[in-house]
């Protein structure tokens, strides 16, 4: 009779749909998949061992490049760990900032996470051209208070550079206001779509027990069903001031996946709004440190955690009173996330790899540092 | 949400497992200046595990504790102190900080056992750490580089692996 | 067409020629004009897709290349061929060289059977709508031979599902059309265009409507499950969104056109392009009339015909003009959906094609054929060939009851084949697990 | 599979499940509704979409007809400010910014006063790699006299690699232009920044601080200071010959290019170990003496010249002896150049100083090649006697480079040990 | 015009016995299937020139469009398409070769022998009726054939079913690959099955393949 044969597929590493230089060896049945092995450190660049040998502002610009979709986020992260490690105290309005900060990336992460898989699926650009649109719109925001749009560089320990400028506010309100109408739109674009669903619904499943053991963590681990969400099972910074939900999946599907980032955005949107009213007069306390160049802290190590848009992001510092870190290690949240890749593609098609690579949201930049 | 201080931890491993939990002195990380005050030494208040205790103390950790969410392995090359900390991070998915364990290695021979098999969150992680630090994990079933080229020579985070490149920069101003 | 350009030759340069002389002549003319056209659609298209996809996704798209970018895809030809043109090592050379010919040709003989206007048929066969079918069905031999002479697995799987696709959908495509020829009675384009003339009904199915050229099909039940299914079918085969698998840059880059470079790229690309420009001048043709349109049928009947010898030529060119002008907008139009379409839909998995294809499109086009013998029964038929129950119905009462009956059978048929579709769906996945604990 | 395996109370807010829905039977509506959602942006894509709380309307920005709005905290690369009026610049190359930044790529050297000698708190020569430059804005957020500030110009590109080594004569720009681009943060750091400028002005009024657009303003106090240094020390140089530097910057090409020939040359040779080297290095001597007078230094290509030299040197060494040579020679002739005017950087100097120890060092065992080494060094090392101290640029990577050569002699000596 | 007829007739019989020779000599199959697909087409071109437009068009769709494309999708599906090491003819060829011969003959001779070879030349191309136009087709179908024809769509139609049905059984018998989520169902349906009282631990345990990875290197 007919006899199959399994075949090898090299996706990547130049391939549209591998966000960035990623590559999978596919081994396939037919269209099937059977087998799939990630390769990836094309993008190594060493990051930590760059980092050991700078003193610990200087690597607050290179963190922005861990992430670049979300450099206020690694900005976060890496600021908290080294004031747990050096003790600093950060100013309450400069905490709202941060997360104000940081809520926006998420939205902004969010919509172009979105359109960068529906793209994956076939949609030529619009989807991530509306998914980009608001993101262009945050950017400029980002770029308004800090001085540019991707590698914003905004956060200092203790606090952050400057203060927000006099029309930010006004511009983010402005902004808020058509969010919603932005977000439903988005969900309209796609959600009930047919060919969405059935590109969507039992693709890559996930279920909760495997996603747990895999130590996946953000939108796909709470896709996947458990709530587990770093602002509220460690709330830091003044997460624990806002209300806001976690939205999980049923499944761990793509589909679910794909909801449950659109519901996070709504969230976020909830979160900001909230910051906007409580946020503290900038009597308060000052908020740029410009003193705290040159950090030494006391011997000793610190690790921090947030919730950044892709998942858990930490960072371990390790000093040794000098200014400079003696270790430096990021947990990324891409990379650990790609851990269940092979086995989330085994017994799928092959067009459905980058579905589910997509509904991952990787960024390589992290993947590899 | 459950909270664990380091000091309960121990207790509890200490009850359960008492051959795994080791006394670990402090560690000087650099050696003391020529001059100068001596920067203290590295103290952490987490339990230090036997190398070959640690699936047991991990699987105690998630099975018994609850802890299962694995959530960071970092690698802390002590090249004054001569050994290798690992440093495991899990989580409580209830929420609540994490707890940690630690394993200390000798440079010279650093071999770990694998938490692969048992708990796939290590995989990456163990991978990461092989490439650059050139830890053995026994047991793992796919032990190979993961951000360097195979046929790289040498772990490129340990503390005296060449700053400077010389080596490569050598060799590129033959041309 | 020919008795128009013998006319014009002889009107231009004397009379008095020798018949083969004329034949030449004209045929000539045909080709070069056929020729001329089809490049200069496919460059149009290239531009036309390219500013409204651009405005869809709020953006301008090309608008630098000569006044609001209209020199963009001649600078893009230009590239084309200034390129190099890669061949792989490994690739079969002389297949690889005569793929994208093998690819372009057909389309460009579908040009053949094409009415552009009233007499403006460069050839009017007896048999034009299985002509043009015909000739499509060869560009998949072309997909296979470009597939496999690259000797790249992307290149192979794509031309895989290229023809997959493509010898799937003819299928539903031709069935569609089957309702309509049932209707007409015959495979020339030229009738089927000709019997849409009337106002909203036509005017062969309910003598009396008065002729203003939009008696078209899609207007009727059969019609318009026809031209739904005939579109989505059009979609799969010129490889456009949410069917255009064979070249799903996510997935396999490039399909079959991935080891190629050069203007050989741009003849794939040219290919398609024409081709979707014929699609949609076919929908447009067989559902919505053609040139027909308010005027033409008017203008035409003035002018000189087989009819009409001694009419004014004036009106011919009126009537070409109009005719033309209808019939290019229609195809215009069409192809704004098929950007349309592009610029909302993800697509589908081959596998959920093929789903869609075999389970869905034909069991509904099998219902519409149906549906049209009841019409062809219910408006035509008497005593003779055994309909009794119209026996004494004025027209517009046949008419009626046509209209009736088959949009309830076309409408139920609908609703029914979405649920069964979705239940086949579930079924499967139940019948999966079912399968899996018996494994167990 | 659908019920949560862990019970998880979430403060100040809940769980909420998504809704699915996927079990409807679906028609084709989901589809027609995203019809519609393109349909509305393809209307609407006539309008332009320039406000925060709009959703529809074209974003393109035609750039060059059109220009985006730059905040003005926007930050691209670092320039340098100095004072309308004065012409005298807000640096005084205190190496904060140096030290901060983190990839590395500001470089420069302190003025010291033309008669006495002495340090002062003003820049002679400042360069700013834009190639290498992260736009973290650092530099400026660390000066305390607000004399680095971030610019607002992005259109950088150019055909030139070179070109984005940019120089003081380059990256000056006078406060108002600053003021300009970023009134609030001007306005906000102004007092200060002027303060300490008056500081300066008065420390050291006669040393030099030129913004290039100033120099015919400027002249006739230069020309007044000339003088004044030529009646001072008789071996000074001619203050105004170093002047106007900035249209002469690129002038120095060929000769750069000579140096860098000549040290690939003197390292290919000594490769191979041959010995005629000194006959081919020598034509590059001459070649930038004519060329010499202007201030900024053969600064890169004489930093290239210390890593080949370097590298010419251990490779000699690992080789055979007498390859020695042709390593000092040349460093000896990078550094000999115009003696009127700043001979060559320091760096170099020093790298060649380190290539020749390295050199020594690894031919401890062989006995020709040491004296050959040393009149080199000699050679080196009275060059700075009579040099001016106008202008003596440092160069890190220079000196990096020679600590390397200085490395890898050292291990080649040990590689010969055992 | 008679004249113009014969020479394209004559060029296109020309092109056909090429193609067919082609078919059989070249080594390569691919390109032996492309050169059927020309054949295929010198054929439609014959009917053309019959005025057999119908018939032409019909040969292009189902021969090139259909079957020529069915071949090319089962060659691919065979491994070996370069049949370069590969013999074209059998030792015993002449014997081949007078067996097909005869078979020739015999198929040919009736027409040989009843044909009446001094006809005069066919009357001019003017308006001769149309051989096989679809109507007249479609009436012989259902009236003078309609039995033929009945039983050849059963006929297909049983082939049909019976394709379907082996497709089946090879989809049936092959491997599947299961997905995480199938894994863990088929998991949860063996325990049930062997011990239907205890409940299914909630902890996270590895299934089935993590260990994959090592089974590879």
């Amino acid at each position: 009779m007919l006899q199959t044969q399994e075949l090898q597929v090299n996706i990547g590493p130049q391939h549209p749909s591998t966000h960035g230089v990623f590559r999978m060896l596919v081994t396939v049945d037919g269209e099937t998949v059977v087998d799939l092995k990630p390769v990836f450190g094309y993008l190594h660049r060493n990051h930590e061992q760059i980092a050991e040998a700078n003193s610990y502002l200087q690597n607050m610009p290179y963190t922005d490049r861990l992430d670049y979709f979300n450099s206020m986020a690694n900005n976060h992260a890496y600021a908290m760990a080294v004031e747990r490690l050096a003790g600093i105290e950060v100013p309450e309005r400069a905490e709202y900032i941060r997360v104000l900060m940081v809520e926006l990336t998420r939205i902004l992460n969010h919509a172009s996470a979105v359109g960068f898989m529906i793209n994956d699926m076939g949609a030529w650009q619009t989807p991530l051209a509306f998914g980009m649109r608001e993101r262009e719109k945050i950017l400029d925001l980002f770029e308004m208070a800090s001085g540019a749009r991707l590698m914003c560089n905004y956060f200092r320990f203790g606090g952050v550079v400057r203060d927000l400028p006099p029309e930010f506010i006004p511009n983010l309100r402005e902004l808020l206001r058509a969010l919603p109408a932005y977000i439903d739109e988005l969900e309209r674009l796609l959600r009930d779509n047919e060919i969405l669903l059935q590109r969507a619904i039992g693709i890559g499943i996930l279920p909760p027990e495997v996603a747990l053991s895999y130590g996946v963590s953000g939108p796909v681990l709470r896709g996947s069903g458990i709530p587990y969400d770093v602002r509220k099972a460690e709330p830091y910074s003044v997460y624990d001031r806002f209300d806001f939900d976690v939205p999980v999946g049923k499944v761990g599907d793509v589909y679910d996946r794909f909801l449950v980032r659109i519901e996070e955005m709504r969230q976020s949107k909830r979160i900001i709004e909230q910051v906007l009213e409580q946020l503290p007069d900038a009597k308060g306390g000052h908020i740029n440190p410009k003193a705290r160049q040159n950090v030494r802290p006391p011997v000793g190590d610190a690790y921090a955690r947030i919730e950044s848009p892709k998942g858990e992001l930490g960072f371990y510092l390790v000093s040794d009173g000098s200014t400079r870190p003696y270790r430096y290690k990021v947990r990324a949240p891409s990379f650990i996330n790609l851990t269940p890749l092979a086995d989330m593609c085994r017994g799928y098609k092959v067009a459905d790899i980058v579905v589910i690579l997509g509904s991952i949201d990787i960024v390589m930049g992290e993947v590899d540092r | 949400m459950p909270e664990m201080t380091p000091a309960e931890l121990r207790a509890r491993l200490a009850e359960a497992l008492p051959a795994a939990l080791v006394e670990a002195e402090p560690l000087a990380i650099t050696p003391p200046p020529a001059h100068g005050p001596q920067p203290g030494l590295f103290n952490p208040p987490d339990p230090v595990v036997r190398p070959d205790q640690l699936v047991a103390a991990a699987l105690f950790v998630r099975d018994t504790l609850g802890y299962a969410y694995l959530s960071d392995i970092a690698v802390v090359d002590y090249l004054h102190a001569g050994c290798f900390e690992l440093v495991y991070r899990f989580y409580h998915p209830s929420g609540g900080p994490g707890i940690v364990l630690r394993v200390r290695v000798p440079r010279d021979e650093p071999v770990v056992p694998s938490l692969t098999p048992h708990w796939p969150a290590a995989n990456f992680h163990e991978r990461e750490a092989f490439d650059l630090f050139g830890i053995e994990f026994a047991g793992h079933p796919y032990l190979r580089r993961i951000y360097m080229w195979d046929e790289f020579e040498g772990f490129p985070m340990r503390k005296d692996f060449p700053r400077q490149g010389d080596k490569y920069l050598g060799g590129e101003s033959e041309g | 067409m020919y008795d128009m350009l013998a006319a014009l030759i002889n009107g231009a340069l004397g009379w008095g020629w020798p018949e083969w002389a004329l034949n030449l002549l004209s045929y000539i003319l045909i080709v070069t004009i056929v020729l001329v056209v089809a490049p200069l659609q496919m460059l149009f298209f290239t531009y036309y897709e390219r500013r409204v996809i651009a405005r869809m996704q709020d953006r301008v798209g090309p608008n630098r290349v000569g006044p609001e970018g209209i020199w963009q895809p001649i600078a893009d030809g230009v590239k084309m061929f200034t390129k190099e043109d890669i061949v792989p090592q490994a690739a079969d050379r002389i297949v690889h060289f005569l793929a994208p010919c093998v690819v372009v040709a057909p389309t460009v003989l579908m040009f053949a059977v094409v009415p552009w206007g009233p007499g403006m048929v460069p050839v009017d066969l007896p048999t034009g709508l299985l002509f043009f079918f015909a000739i499509s069905s060869i560009s998949a031999v072309g997909l296979m031979m470009a597939g496999w002479a690259s000797n790249n697995k992307f290149s192979l799987l794509g031309a895989m599902r290229a023809v997959a696709q493509m010898v799937s959908y003819e299928i539903p495509a031709v069935l569609s059309l089957i309702a309509i020829v049932m209707i007409v009675g015959s495979l020339s384009i030229n009738e089927i265009i000709a019997y849409q003339t009337g106002l909203i009904i036509s005017n062969r199915d309910l003598p009396g409507i008065p002729d203003l050229g939009l008696g078209w099909f899609v207007f009727t039940p059969v019609g318009f499950v026809a031209f739904i299914a005939f579109f989505i079918a059009a979609l799969a085969e010129g490889e456009r969104t949410p069917f255009d698998i064979p070249e799903a840059d996510s997935e396999i880059v490039a399909g079959y056109m991935t080891e190629y470079s050069g203007m050989k790229f741009g003849l794939f690309y040219l290919a398609q392009y024409v081709l979707n420009f014929l699609l949609c001048a076919i929908t447009a043709i067989i559902f919505f009339g053609g040139w027909q349109g308010p005027g033409v049928g008017w203008l035409y009947a003035q002018g000189i015909t087989p009819d009409n010898p001694n009419g004014n030529g004036l009106f011919n060119v009126l009537a070409g003009v109009l005719g033309v002008f209808y019939f290019l907008l229609k195809t215009y139009i069409f192809f704004f959906v098929m950007v349309w379409l592009r610029g909302a839909f993800p697509r589908l998995r081959i596998d959920q094609l093929m789903d869609f294809g075999w389970k869905f499109l034909i069991p509904l086009t099998l219902a519409n054929l149906f549906s049209a013998a009841l019409w062809v029964a219910f408006t035509r038929w008497g005593p003779a060939e055994g309909m009794l129950i119209t026996v004494g119905w004025s027209p517009v009462l046949r008419w009626l009851a046509a209209f009736v009956v088959t949009l309830a059978i076309n409408l139920g048929v609908y609703l029914w084949l979405t649920r069964v579709y979705a239940a086949s769906q579930a079924e499967r996945r139940r019948a999966e697990l079912e399968e899996l604990s018996a494994a167990a | 599979m659908t019920a949560s395996p862990f019970e998880i109370e979430i403060p100040r807010g809940r769980v909420i499940e998504v809704q699915r829905d996927d079990t409807r039977v679906r028609r084709g509506g989901g589809l027609l509704r995203g019809m519609a959602v393109v349909w509305k942006h393809w209307k609407e894509s006539f309008k332009l979409n320039r406000s925060y709380s709009q959703i529809h309307g074209t974003f393109t920005i035609e750039y060059p007809e059109e220009r985006p709005r730059i905040p003005e905290a926007y930050r691209n690369m670092p320039i340098l400010l100095y004072d309308d009026e004065t012409g005298h610049e807000l640096c005084t190359s205190c190496f904060q910014c140096e030290r901060i930044c983190p990839p590395q790529v500001i470089h420069m050297t302190q003025a010291k006063d033309p008669a006495t000698g002495k340090p002062v708190p003003a820049v002679a020569e400042f360069i700013i790699e834009y190639d290498a430059c992260m736009s973290c804005g650092f530099c400026a957020e660390v000066c305390p006299f607000d004399a680095i500030k971030m610019d607002h110009e992005f259109e950088l590109s150019t055909d030139d690699h070179t070109q984005l080594t940019v120089h003081k004569e380059q990256l000056l720009r006078p406060i108002s232009y600053y003021a300009k681009i970023a009134p609030t943060m001007w306005a906000e750091v102004r007092e200060s920044a002027l303060k300490k400028l008056q500081g300066n002005i008065r420390r050291r009024p006669d040393v030099i601080g030129l913004a290039p657009q100033l120099t015919e303003k400027i002249a006739a106090r230069r020309a007044e200071l000339a003088a004044q240094a030529a009646q001072a020390a008789a071996a000074a140089p001619v203050a105004p010959a170093a002047a106007p530097a900035p249209a002469e910057g690129r002038k120095l090409t060929p000769e750069e290019k000579a140096a860098k020939l000549a040290a690939i040359r003197a390292a290919k040779a000594a490769q191979a170990g041959e010995s005629a080297t000194p006959a081919e290095a020598a034509p590059a001597t001459p070649s930038p003496t004519p060329a010499g007078e202007a201030a900024p230094p053969a600064d890169k290509a004489a930093k290239l010249a210390a890593i080949r030299a370097a590298n010419a040197a251990k490779k000699a060494a690992a080789g055979e002896a007498p390859a020695t040579p042709p390593a000092a020679p040349d460093a000896s002739a990078a550094e000999t150049t115009p003696s009127a005017a700043p001979p060559s950087d320091k760096a170099a100097r020093l790298a060649a100083i380190r290539a020749a120890n390295a050199a020594k060092k690894a031919a401890a065992g062989e006995a020709p090649a040491t004296p050959p080494a040393t009149p080199a060094g000699g050679t080196a090392a009275d060059a700075p006697a009579d040099a001016p101290p106008a202008a003596p640029p440092s160069d890190k990577a220079a000196r990096l480079a020679a600590i390397r050569a200085a490395n890898a002699a050292k291990k080649q000596q040990s590689g010969d040990g055992s | 015009m008679e004249v113009v007829v014969q020479v394209v007739f004559g060029l296109i019989a020309l092109f056909i016995l090429v193609a067919a020779a082609m078919v059989v000599s070249v080594r390569n199959v691919i390109h032996s299937a492309l050169w059927l697909i020309a054949c295929f087409f010198g054929v439609g071109a014959l009917y053309l020139l019959l005025q057999a437009e119908f018939l032409a068009v019909v040969q292009v769709l189902v021969y090139v469009g259909a079957v020529s494309v069915l071949i090319l999708f089962a060659i691919m599906l065979t491994r070996q398409i370069s049949g370069e090491g590969v013999r074209q003819l059998t030792s015993r060829w002449p014997v081949v070769l007078v067996v097909t011969v005869l078979l020739f003959a015999t198929v040919m001779a009736p027409t040989l022998i009843n044909q009446q070879w001094n006809v005069p030349p066919a009357p001019p191309l003017g308006t001769p009726e149309p051989i096989a136009g679809p109507a007249e087709l479609g009436r012989g179908f259902v009236n003078e054939f309609l039995i033929q024809f009945q039983v050849v769509g059963v006929l297909l139609t049983v082939a049909l079913i019976g394709a379907i049905v082996i497709a089946f059984e090879e989809r049936a018998r092959r491997r599947r690959v299961l997905t995480l989520a199938e894994e863990l169902e088929l998991k949860r349906l063996r325990e049930r099955a062997t011990q239907t009282e205890t409940p299914e631990p909630v902890e996270a345990e590895p299934v089935a393949r993590e260990t994959r990875p090592a089974s590879e290197g």
